[in-house]
């Protein structure tokens, strides 16, 4: 294994102590719980937004905490749903009078440790919810009643719920907000190499020189299917049609387009990627009303890259629209 | 010989067999999971092992419940709230039947700790999860219990039908946990979790006959 | 070789086109020149900037495109310098009453492109004068009379002299700036994996699985020794210490430090060795009173890192933390 | 048999070679270089190839000079200048010696382009760049025009010694150009470009008996 890295069992927390570092003034690092908050602390006036997830996923989600976004996230280690009492201990750290809310990745182990925490906050007296995120159509058949998973589409849930917190929306308003997003949001990848946990120290699994992995989640499991690459034209329809046809999106909707990166995959492609889906949405007949590229939900260093589609309203692409900030920045 | 120097015995050679196998559960997670497992499990036995002394021993089940508290708070994923909840489950009943404890109250222990399981995880027989081990294996133990045999027979029966019920997972299809988003590529390979509890049986059985000398 | 790409000799043109349909309000792309310019066109109040080189360091230079930061890019090929023609006309087209500055990485290719486009512009009445930009310290020794060249450095160059235009600042107030920043910037990478051009289709070198290459640009070139892997305290070390000596920065003073990534190393690792470097800088007494951690300077898919020291002064500092804004963001 | 129609098969070999070494160029160039080299020229060299039929052929220095405006303005990296830069030079000494051109016409219109190469790249024989095979190919063209010798050998000694130099460059360490970034690295492999020469060269020799035949 050839990265940035000591102690493997350290990797999560030097990196959100190096996060903590290039934010000395807006983000605070809690190593007893592993998490990262606003230094400012939360505010009564505010519903806290927090999301866990496992890590592995940067900038996913302790590089979307500031003001418009999160207000903490609790990540457990790579690809590991954090430990339910360091959930229980974030929620009541950042306790606020209009209560909390838990945005959580449908996976069983988040689900598990954050039902648990919700109900030991819940006894404690703190007024919490919890929405979950599955906008992955890769995850098609329902008789894995695990359900769909989440991934880069809670990147459009954290944004409106942020912006409308930030407005003062109290914790039932931006449940309705957060359940709308989810329902307007879908998202599919596709690997075009695995990723490499660094305490595994070897790539999940192996993949030929020609192989791409379809429908692939966020935590370097295999996908649906395996199939040889083809050009990106084509790679692109594999991401778009199943994403079109779920909700589906029609002629005459407007759109937000996220082409988000998987961790190894370079910005060049990904607006090579941006340019096809965007050409091809506009010869249906959707609009892209706004656009978002990068890596927002990542694999670690897996090569890939998914799509994610967010059907947008007027109540939507304004919370969208509204100011953030978070520790990733340019400049 | 005591119930507490028994679960003493188990819970140790448990977490030393886990944090000794963090490498080779993790790799099973890695077939068509996200190979975390053998890393959650063993930072959270390690601690176990780490805090060892310090536990809480004036009864069975006050010893398991800390070991469950522990294991709860410490490991993340899916691992956390089942392993821990199993633990809770058997501190549970060791509490409401006393110290002195038999084979009908391991099985009682056991089959509480799997129906947490099940709820924790809305899971049932033939998910192919951790479940498909450990309960043919509760059942071994049953039968051996009834037949009144003795404690090493007992042990390596579990052990021997954790590890067949384990090895059959490979034809199941995953529907829960991570795996179960490769739908049918999970057949083929066994579940890490019912292989690991293979594993912790037949190092239970492999050092049972020393029992008496260990920690 | 498996990328999002259809036609290899595509890739830049089709990058280009998804930059600016991603960005169609503040950007313009001119496929005649391979040219990614502001769609509000020069100002006559404004000295216009323009970087070039070749492509693949994505997000430089097409994506640094907006207000604060360039004018227009003019990228040539994968790893080319433009062909001395498109820089010509991108300088006439950006043609200025207050003139262009043009910013160069100093490479042969590169230098040559831009001084015979320099010279056919101002033959023809264009005031255009040329920064060049030398901030890699692996490129020891002088003998090679051709130079350091200019890696990610740049990023810090087009921020200052961006600010300062957009202040009003003209032609030569700008080359002052410029080569202020350039004599306190120093850069140094290492490359953990080898590149692949689409054009190429397989990697440009091949490294074993426990060897890194120390001293690397950012053009898939070998670097000045190759070594094996070591933990991240020690990686951290060998770019930082050359780099602290060179100039050499020292206790008491201010510093902008940069991580950056060279496009496949994920951005947990980024902000891992940010943290160190943090730490072992404070630990000489020098002070980090800017981070920038991310991809600002690439090389395609490579994994690996550079850092970027810049010392700062209050202008510079103040030119940095100005407002700007560019095609590739967040929100 | 006119000059133009020498001047027209030389071109068109070259350009033709270029294309078809596309991916051999671009090998020789990932050594200690970034892999573009192939990629430039044929990009530059394919357009010569479809413009072809319009280039002006009133004489042969317009006929070369359109050859290396083409060259300059499409073809990126170091290559273009370079290339183009000899194009240009040697389209100059053509317009001064006019259209019937000999063997020492060629000899001077290779030295002026060598020395453009140098001025533009600031460059020495040694430097480990095309040069150092392009300036010994010269050398062997003028002792062949001296001597009186046929065109059929003088191009088969030119190749040959543009083969022997641009092989020798193995040993010389670069000091021009990215591959001189790597320092002491560079020794053991040759120029890109002498090899590209090189080849060059060869297929002009090659093509030599054929040459009336061709475009
Ligand atoms: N819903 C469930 N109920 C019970 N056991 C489960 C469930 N899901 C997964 N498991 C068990 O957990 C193991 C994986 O554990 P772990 O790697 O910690 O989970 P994950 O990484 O998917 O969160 C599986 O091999 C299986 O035995
Ligand atoms: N300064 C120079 N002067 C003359 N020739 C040069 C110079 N630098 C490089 N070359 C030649 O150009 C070749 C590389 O061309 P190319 O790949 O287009 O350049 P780059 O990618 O470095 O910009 C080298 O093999 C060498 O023969
Ligand atoms: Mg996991
Ligand atoms: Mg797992
Ligand atoms: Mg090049
Ligand atoms: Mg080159």
């Amino acid at each position: 294994m050839k990265k940035f890295v000591n102690d493997p069992q350290q990797f999560v927390p030097e990196m959100l102590k190096g996060l903590a570092l290039a934010n000395p003034d807006t983000l605070r690092y809690v190593p007893e719980y592993n998490l990262i908050m606003r230094s400012s602390g939360p505010r009564d006036d505010k519903v806290s937004i927090i999301q866990g997830s496992g890590s592995g996923h940067e900038p996913a989600h302790v590089m979307a905490v500031g003001p418009g976004m999160l207000d903490a996230a609790c990540p457990g280690d790579v690809f590991a749903a954090p430990p339910m009492d360091y959930v229980y201990e974030t929620t009541k750290l950042l306790n606020s009078e209009k209560g909390v809310l838990l945005l959580v990745n449908n996976y069983t182990g988040d689900r598990m440790a954050f039902d648990m925490a919700q109900e030991m906050s819940l006894a404690d007296g703190v007024n919490v919810k919890t929405l979950f995120i599955d906008d992955d159509v890769a995850v098609k058949d329902s008789t894995w009643t695990v359900g769909r998973r989440g991934v880069a589409g809670n990147f459009f849930v954290i944004k409106a719920v942020g912006a409308a917190s930030e407005a003062g929306a109290d914790l039932d308003e931006l449940m309705r907000i957060g359940e709308k997003v989810v329902s307007v949001t879908r998202s599919m990848g596709l690997a075009l190499t695995a990723c490499t946990p660094p305490a595994k120290g070897s790539p999940l699994f192996e993949l030929g020189d020609d192989e791409i992995e379809i429908g692939v989640g966020i935590h370097g499991e295999p996908g649906r299917r395996r199939a040889k690459i083809v050009p990106a034209n084509e790679l692109v329809d594999i991401l778009l049609e199943p994403i079109v046809a779920d909700l589906p999106y029609a002629s005459g909707d407007r759109v937000a387009l996220m082409v988000n990166g998987l961790g190894g995959t370079p910005i060049s492609e990904l607006y090579l990627v941006y340019g096809i889906a965007h050409e091809k949405l506009a010869a249906q007949g959707i609009t892209v009303a706004r656009s978002y590229v990068g890596e927002y939900c990542t694999s670690l260093d897996m090569a890939g890259a998914s799509i994610t589609l967010v059907k947008l309203d007027d109540e939507i692409e304004e919370l969208l629209a509204a100011p953030a900030e978070i520790g990733t920045r340019i400049f | 010989m005591t119930s507490l120097t028994d679960t003493e015995f188990i819970v140790h050679t448990i977490a030393q067999t886990v944090v000794d196998n963090e490498k080779y559960f993790g790799d099973l997670d890695s077939v068509v999971g996200d190979g975390d497992f053998g890393f959650s499990l063993a930072r959270g036995f390690e601690i176990v092992l780490h805090d060892w002394d310090e536990f809480d021993r004036s009864t069975v089940a006050t010893f398991l419940q800390k070991v469950g508290v522990t294991i709860t708070s410490r490991i993340g994923g899916t691992s956390g709230p089942i392993w821990g909840t199993a633990f809770l489950r058997a501190a549970a009943i060791a509490k409401a039947r006393g110290d002195d404890l038999g084979g009908a109250d391991l099985v009682a222990m056991l089959r509480s700790a799997i129906e947490g399981i099940m709820a924790r995880g809305n899971a049932s027989l033939g998910d192919k999860t951790l479940l498909d081990a450990l309960a043919p294996m509760t059942d071994a133990i049953e039968v051996g219990v009834t037949n009144g045999d003795d404690g090493a027979s007992i042990v390596a029966a579990a052990a021997s039908s954790a590890r067949t019920a384990a090895e059959a997972t490979s034809t199941l299809i995953a529907k829960r946990g991570r795996a179960s988003y490769t739908g049918e590529r999970s057949i083929g390979s066994p579940d890490a979790g019912a292989i690991a509890v293979a594993v912790l049986a037949e190092a239970l059985a492999a050092q049972w006959p020393s029992k008496n000398n260990s920690n």
